[in-house]
């Protein structure tokens, strides 16, 4: 039989203004199972909790009743208190009489009732409160980072700081992603490189951080806390261990004409190469597919001009098992391609701009190779088809991005402020240029964002049209961009140089697959989803696993660097404590009912939800019944109202317990 | 400001599952803006509206509710990602079942309340309760509970017949 | 009109006309955003008044009488090429057709009588004929719009190469053709169809 | 007006299905077949397991064959051996259920060997089993059934099932009837029909689908539903039943067929069918699913009952 | 006798094809009897509408094209269309009634009749692309139209919108390039090959005919093409019969025959003219082919 202990409280005036709190007490202490039933003025004060714990000792309370305010203000604080009297915290209950009761009625008389009546449900619920041991599971406290792109080296260098082991995987030969090709960065035009390149280095040199580049994911498996992660390190052809970066090798491989695709195929390189000259590591990889010796079985070269003896044919693909806690997903994104897209493409291309076969027709990434000082013309910005400085160059927005019929409806985010800074870049290089932006809106929030794309007008001369591009088609050496201005009303044709189309930011190519091996959701584009859009814009829903940078969706650099630091701070406070503690609202299976629909499993928001065998004493499988992991179940308990035979129950919200309350109704 | 409270000679039962994150706290929030609605409610608390087992509304109709409402978070605002989708599948189905057996679907009302929206609570609950006032007393199941005609009534000459023979 | 101040409420924006547009063309009218490329693209939109992005615009804005009273529905050559590049999935081309049907239930309000005209002879043809014969089309319309005049050097050339055919044959389906046409009344005086 | 179905092709049926039974037991390639064998009672026929070549001959299939014999597979397994391949003869409307039951891990399809069976109807469970098959005598369920020709089946007969005449769809018309009336005349109308329930539960004994090793009804900590036949319970009961067979139930009718109060239980499997047919474009048992349509969701669900 | 294999075809010849288009269906009667496909003229047929029946009532223009389509289903094979405009109507027809259960209850209720959705409406140019191909084309041809530069005009609605004909590539075509190829003429890239020339104005504003067509002529020219080629009689009438206007009101001179596609494709056929009707083309295209030795 229970003990149990109710404890009405006045909050001052608040619930005793309207309630009859002494009755209360009275009528609920009738109730078949309370041994004790008191109201005092504040339950939550010091006095108040005193009292709870001296009711809990001396009148050997099996569980508690509290009724006051909404548990969400103070469930916490009585489970405490409960807990310091030797109780199980969750043998301790409250009942909201006063956000449910006293604060939304008037009449004394209805309310006392209504109050009695919510306590006694929770009298009959906390009988059949269970004791919930605490669950604890153990944390490593390694950290993986997948992408080298910088919201991957930036995560990596804070988790790093703080003391623990990082594991950095990027898929290129090089570590800089994206922003290593950018030229100079909005709004303050900071030289890209100059500010990237001295964290990669940080990243190569830092004792903690263990970097496999030209390597990708091949396997996760494993929770929070506890993941085991499958990396390929794909064949290199040279061995990092013994290269010095001399770069003989590069310099005597007779194949040289490779287009780069870091110089968005406007620069050439051999087949053994370094992305750029400030990759990190400073280790070329052979492109095989390019390369003589491999093509042919004849030339090697580069192995005999090699004085370390560091360039290796044979070499293989590398599975590596890495235990890791945290992972943060940093795989940045792709840019919109302006080709001809595959036939049946959900993603559609643009013919209307000629699918990309007009040569001076260009995207915004490559103008930033283009402008980049380090880039394949040096900073001289000049037409791919015959190199002349182009004197009217038009950009266009919005290329791909807001364009449902395309197949993608969002917005890019950054294009209008890179264009805008195009725009100055070109006019700080072609004093006598004229550029022309065709836009549908400028969208432009962030500090100093609005006021840098003003300067490219007003400043920079820019000229802004309102309005799209209709086709785009060569004439002679000119490209005719047929436009319209929406606010004057006309149409509008500029003969044109060279044309700079903004292309959308998408995920990455294979984000689904990758989402596969880690079980995190993504969206319909194929942007990582985060747990919560306001308050948890870093996790992932799977616990354990946290987002930095674009491949949740278009960010530009600062807002980047927040999340990956948010990201790498999540991480940090997962490592704080050597145990990972978790309120025990978890489901749990009774195998002996289990039949293994696993409707559970089908359900189940987390993937908490294993399979697991079930084998008599000689080994012979008797059944597969379902498992709920505890440190991955969220407590949502869908797969218990999803279970046909009931076999799952959510702790603290059991069926015993709702049916108790419905009963007492 | 203090109306005179009307006396009404029908006070229904309502009855409502809510998820903890979303319409219990709207709900809180009706509180402490101090809105008022009629004490016919009774809240039962879950994690999320995909912990709510259909059998628990049968089970309130069973007990004598004269009206239930099943509350949650707004689609997309799931705490737990997805229960309110799955819920909202669960129920679209399971009101369709209601009502083909008989049960009048005025006495059940489906709702996203977010944590911000006291109002929309209060908006529900007054709303719901008003309409079955309206309605008058579930007699159906009350009635149910209390025929204690064992199934096998002799309801048709066969089967008098043969109980007189016996 | 074109230049008159817009007085928005309720009551000015008339949206069962944007409805009745929705569903004639099978296509959203609030989709649009304004970027203009239907404009940009449209081969006629030099001719008309509004050019295609604010016929969207006042018909988002529930200004129908502004678009009606001019002439740019009827500048419309149907080529469907905004149709074709919208971003955003709006079926241009048919808002166009809807309007016309709809200018052309309120018995044409627009100025732009000569391409209504020709509109009317083509399925007055149809309905008599069955079949389109170039030489009565132009010869009624000539007369009808009071160019007697009009492409006069054209005509004798077409007659020699064989291209205007001076006699016709009716089309044996003429019953057909005609229950069509009034099936079509009928429902429409049912208030069946649009 | 009673218009006669042919059922000629049976005597083919019957001989494919025993020289198959013969092929497969003998070569050893299933250790079992589930089929129908002619009983007692002239014409009539009952499930069979055999487990050796020579008893094929037993097997036959007739217009009484109205077992659906997916049930042998899984909670009425007992005659079945543990081990190898099972083959099983089955009909349309059965192999429905069967693909229902590997969609929900009961059954893996590489376990199975299925002989299906071109059907031209078997008869409702009021008729006796030498009847003759007639638009009278045929089952409701067989008056709606698209799918006289099972596909995908290891083995199928050759014979084209013969084109039966279109009958009235008793379910159809008989839901569209309940639906037209008041809640109230509608609750008068189950009140009295679960009246009847007797709690057998011969219904939750012969459905495919009720495999669950403990019912949810049968359970008392807590109690969730009265498990007495009082008018309550048999309520309570009859909801959680349809409830749980939403989605899933593929309309064998055999719960329907073996109801000794004739209470229409099927009409309530065939509203939820057609509900989750409209809202979710669902039907059962055409494909194995991994997951039902109360097992997910899309974003862009139906949520207009919902303020 | 034709084998049993061979390519038949129900044909849609359309209103102009019977009058100012005659040579256009001249030859494609002439060019498939060349080239074995089968032709039956679908018996009764009338005006798909057009354009001025979508422009003012839609429901009428859907009715005119699903009756023709249920008239077509009396002849055995798919529908062949030479028109643009009325392949454009078909094609449209059939797309709209799929989507819109509710336009097709209202449109077979207006024609009281069932509308065949399922049947392929094709227009020449996808016969003798694709049903034909270009292989077995090329293998027709006995005087390949070598030297001859093509500027090949595809207007707005062979290839528009996205979706509903499905003929090529909304934007950027290639399927009359690909037939002249295989026939051994030269294609010359130009910039207003999908541009429209005015279409349905040509009566009632001509004025704004002229300024299309002036444009999609300039750019053929600047090209370098000798002439143009089309399918469709709307854009033939434009560009050929309104040619000399052109050049009067801008002063230009162009000399720029307009083919039809069946006229030179079925010239590399070995067509004599007078079964091509080229003696139909208002601007005279005998000295460009004298020139380069076609006829």
């Amino acid at each position: 039989m229970s003990r149990i202990g109710v404890f009405v409280c006045h909050c001052g005036e608040n619930i005793s203004r309207t309630v009859d709190v002494e009755r209360v007490a009275a009528e609920v202490g009738k109730l078949p199972g309370v041994a004790f039933s008191t109201d005092y003025k504040y339950m939550c004060s010091d006095p108040g909790q005193g009292l709870l714990k001296k009711a809990i000792r001396e009148e050997r309370l099996s569980h508690v009743v509290v009724a006051a305010c909404s548990p969400r203000m103070h469930e916490k604080t009585f489970r405490k208190a409960v807990e310091s009297a030797g109780l199980n915290p969750f043998l301790c209950e409250m009942a909201n009489i006063r956000e449910h009761c006293s604060w939304v009625h008037e009449d004394r008389d209805e309310a006392t009732v209504k109050a009695i009546e919510i306590v006694g449900m929770m009298v009959e619920r906390v009988k059949k409160n269970r004791v919930l041991p605490t669950i604890t599971v153990p944390v490593t406290k390694r950290s993986l980072v997948i992408g080298g792109g910088i919201a991957g080296i930036q995560a990596a260098l804070d988790i790093a700081d703080a003391g623990h082991e990082v594991v950095l995987v990027e898929r290129e030969p090089s570590i800089g992603g994206h922003m290593a090709q950018l030229s100079e960065t909005f709004p303050t035009l900071d030289c890209s490189q100059c500010i990237m390149t001295p964290k990669m280095v940080d990243v190569a040199n830092h004792p903690r951080i263990k970097l496999y580049t030209y390597a990708e994911i091949e396997h996760v498996e494993g929770y929070i806390g506890n993941f085991q992660v499958t990396v390929r390190r794909k064949a290199r052809s040279v061995i990092e261990e013994k290269c010095t970066g001399c770069g003989v090798c590069m310099e005597k491989c007779p194949v040289r004409k490779i287009p780069n695709t870091f110089d968005r195929d406007l620069g050439m390189r051999p087949a053994i190469y370094v992305p750029f000259p400030q990759a990190v590591p400073n280790t070329p990889v052979i492109d095989r597919e390019n390369c003589t010796k491999f093509k042919t079985g004849k030339c090697g070269v580069c192995q005999k001009v090699c004085g370390p003896g560091a360039v290796d044919y044979e070499q293989e693909d590398r599975l590596i098992v890495e235990p890791v806690g945290a992972i943060v997903v940093a795989t940045g994104f792709d840019l919109y391609s302006i080709e001809e897209k595959p036939k049946g493409s959900s993603i559609k291309g643009y013919g209307e701009f000629g699918h990309g076969r007009i040569p001076d027709v260009i995207d915004g990434m490559t103008f930033e190779r283009l402008a980049s000082a380090s880039g394949p013309t040096g900073g001289k910005i000049m037409r791919p088809s015959d190199g002349r400085e182009p004197k009217q160059i038009v950009f266009i927005q919005c290329v791909g991005s807001r364009a449902r019929e395309k197949g993608i409806s969002y917005c890019s985010k950054i294009c209008c402020m890179y264009t805008a800074k195009h725009t100055m870049l070109y006019h700080h290089k072609v004093h006598d240029g004229q550029a022309y932006v065709f836009f549908m809106d400028a969208r432009t929030p962030g500090k100093s964002y609005d006021e840098f794309w003003r300067r490219s007008i007003e400043e920079e001369e820019a000229v802004y049209i309102r309005g799209m591009v209709s086709r785009l088609y060569q004439k002679g050496d000119k490209i005719v961009v047929m436009g319209s201005d929406i606010s004057v009303g006309v149409q509008v044709e500029i003969e044109a140089d060279m044309v700079v189309l903004a292309t959308a930011v998408q995920p990455r190519k294979g984000a689904d697959t990758l989402a596969q091996k880690l079980g995190i959701s993504y969206d319909k584009y194929h942007f990582y989803s985060e747990a919560h859009a306001k308050l948890r814009p870093v996790e992932c829903a799977t616990a354990g696993i946290y987002l930095a940078g674009a491949c949740q969706g278009p960010k530009d650099i600062p807002d980047t660097v927040s999340q990956a630091s948010a990201a790498a701070a999540k991480v940090m406070t997962l490592f704080a404590r050597d145990q990972l503690e978790r309120e025990p609202i978890v489901a749990r299976v009774r195998e002996t009912g289990c039949v293994g629909c696993f409707y559970c499993k089908k359900v189940c928001p987390y993937g908490a939800v294993e399979e697991k065998e079930i084998r008599d004493r000689q080994g012979n499988l008797v059944k597969v019944v379902a498992y709920v992991n505890p440190g991955v179940c969220g407590g949502c308990g869908t797969c218990q109202a999803t279970c046909p035979s009931k076999s799952v129950e959510l702790d603290g919200y059991t069926d015993e317990q709702i049916v108790a309350m419905i009963e007492s109704l | 400001m203090h109306t005179e409270k009307e006396k009404h000679t029908f006070e229904p039962k309502i009855i409502a599952f809510v998820c903890t994150w979303c319409t219990y706290a709207g709900a809180d929030l009706a509180g402490t803006s101090r809105m008022q609605y009629p004490a016919n409610v009774r809240v039962l608390k879950f994690p999320c509206t995909g912990r709510i087992d259909p059998v628990f509304i049968l089970k309130a109709f069973q007990q004598g509710a004269d009206g239930v409402l099943v509350s949650g978070c707004h689609p997309g605002d799931c705490h737990y990602i997805a229960g309110n989708f799955h819920a909202r599948r669960r129920f679209a189905a399971f009101r369709k079942l209601l009502e083909f057996v008989g049960v009048d679907l005025g006495r059940l009302q489906f709702s996203w309340v977010s944590a911000a929206e006291g109002g929309k609570w209060v908006e529900m609950v007054t709303g719901l309760t008003e309409q079955v006032r309206g309605m008058g007393p579930m007699q159906e199941f009350k009635e149910l509970a209390l025929e204690e005609q064992w199934s096998g009534s002799i309801d048709t000459p066969e089967l008098q017949e043969a109980y007189d023979q016996i | 009109m074109k230049k008159k101040k817009m007085l928005l409420s309720a009551e000015t924006m008339d949206i069962s006309f944007v409805r009745k547009v929705e569903a004639l063309s099978g296509t959203s009218v609030r989709r649009c955003f304004q970027c203009g490329k239907c404009s940009a693209g449209c081969p006629m939109a030099t001719f008309m008044e509004h050019p295609p992005n604010r016929v969207v615009r006042l018909l988002q804005l529930g200004q129908w009488q502004r678009i009606l009273a001019g002439r740019s529905i009827w500048y419309c050559a149907s080529c469907e090429t905004c149709s074709t590049r919208c971003p955003n999935k709006v079926h241009l081309a048919s808002i166009m057709d809807a309007l016309r049907k709809l200018s052309w239930d309120a018995e044409g309000p627009s100025k732009e009588s000569y391409v209504q005209l020709a509109n009317k002879l083509f399925l007055q043809n149809i309905r008599t004929y069955g079949r389109q014969y170039e030489m009565r089309l132009a010869a009624v319309f000539n007369v009808k719009s009071g160019q007697f005049l009009k492409d006069l050097m054209l005509g004798p050339k077409l007659i020699t190469k064989g291209k205007l055919k001076m006699f016709h044959q009716k089309n044996k389906n003429m019953t057909e053709i005609e229950k069509i046409f009034s099936r079509i009344e009928e429902m429409r005086k049912n208030g069946e169809a649009l | 007006m009673t218009q006669l179905i042919d059922t000629s092709i049976y005597t083919a049926v019957t001989e494919a299905i025993q020289g198959e039974a013969r092929r497969i037991l003998s070569e050893g390639s299933v250790s079992a077949v589930v089929g129908y064998a002619a009983a007692r009672r002239k014409g009539s026929a009952q499930p069979v397991v055999i487990t050796q070549a020579d008893d094929s001959g037993k097997l036959i299939f007739s217009a009484a064959c109205v077992n659906n014999l997916a049930v042998y597979l899984t909670k009425a397994k007992k005659d079945i051996p543990k081990n190898g391949k099972i083959g099983i003869v089955v009909k349309g409307c059965d192999l429905k259920a069967l693909v229902g039951l590997m969609g929900e891990s009961q059954l893996k399809r590489e376990e199975l060997y299925l002989i299906g069976v071109p059907c031209a109807g078997v008869l409702a469970s009021t008729i006796l089993p030498d009847t003759a098959l007639t638009s009278g005598t045929i089952a409701s369920k067989c008056r709606e059934c698209g799918e006289r020709l099972p596909q995908g089946c290891d083995y199928t007969p050759t014979v084209t099932p013969p084109i039966t005449p279109v009958l009235e769809k008793k379910y159809a018309a008989e839901i569209a009837r309940l639906e037209a009336m008041t809640p109230a005349e509608r609750w008068a109308y189950w009140k009295e029909q679960f009246k009847k329930c007797i709690k057998c539960y011969a219904c939750r004994q012969v459905c495919p689908f009720c495999f669950c090793e403990q019912c949810l009804c049968d359970r008392n900590k807590p109690q969730m539903v009265e498990t007495t036949p009082r008018p309550a319970g048999n309520f309570a009961w009859h909801i959680v039943r349809a409830m749980h067979l939403a989605g899933r139930c593929a309309g064998c009718a055999e719960c329907e067929r073996v109801c000794p109060m004739d209470i229409p239980l099927n009409l309530l499997n065939r509203k939820m069918a057609k509900e989750l047919k409209e809202l979710y474009n669902h039907e059962a048992g055409f494909e194995v699913r991994e997951k039902g349509p109360l097992a997910m969701y899309d974003e862009k669900d139906d949520q207009s009952f919902i303020k | 006798m034709t084998p049993k294999n061979a390519l038949r075809y129900a044909y849609y010849p359309g209103c102009s094809l019977h009058a100012s288009a005659g040579e256009y269906d001249l030859s494609t009667r002439e060019l498939f009897k060349k080239l074995n496909i089968g032709l039956t003229e679908v018996p009764d047929w009338f005006c798909c509408g057009a354009t001025p029946a979508h422009n003012v009532d839609e429901l009428l223009s859907l009715s005119l094209c699903a009756k023709n389509l249920e008239l077509a289903e009396q002849v055995e094979g798919d529908l062949a269309v030479a028109c643009a405009a009325c392949f454009s109507r078909l094609k449209t027809t059939q797309h709209i009634l799929s989507e819109s259960e509710f336009k097709r209850q209202q449109v077979e209720k207006a024609i009281d009749a069932p509308v065949p959705l399922n049947g392929n409406v094709k227009h020449l140019l996808d016969i003798l692309a694709r049903d034909l191909g270009l292989k077995r084309l090329g293998q027709a041809v006995t005087k390949p139209l070598s030297g001859l530069k093509v500027a090949c005009y595809y207007g707005c609605l062979l290839t528009r919108p996205t979706d509903v004909p499905n003929l090529d590539c909304v934007e950027a075509p290639t399927i009359m390039e690909d037939v002249l190829q295989a026939v051994g003429a030269e294609t010359v890239a130009w910039s207003h090959r999908l541009e429209c020339c005015g279409a349905n104005f040509t009566l009632s504003r001509p004025g704004v005919v002229v300024q299309l067509s002036h444009a999609i002529l300039d750019s053929a020219k600047a090209a370098g093409a000798d002439c143009i080629m089309v399918a469709c009689p709307l854009c033939h009438g434009n560009l050929d019969i309104r040619q000399k206007e052109i050049e009067g009101v801008y002063g230009t001179h162009y000399a720029m025959p307009v083919f039809y596609i069946t006229q030179l494709v079925g010239l590399a056929a070995g067509l004599k003219a007078d079964k091509l009707g080229l003696d139909a083309l208002i601007v005279n295209p005998m000295p460009l082919l004298k020139e380069k030795q076609l006829i």
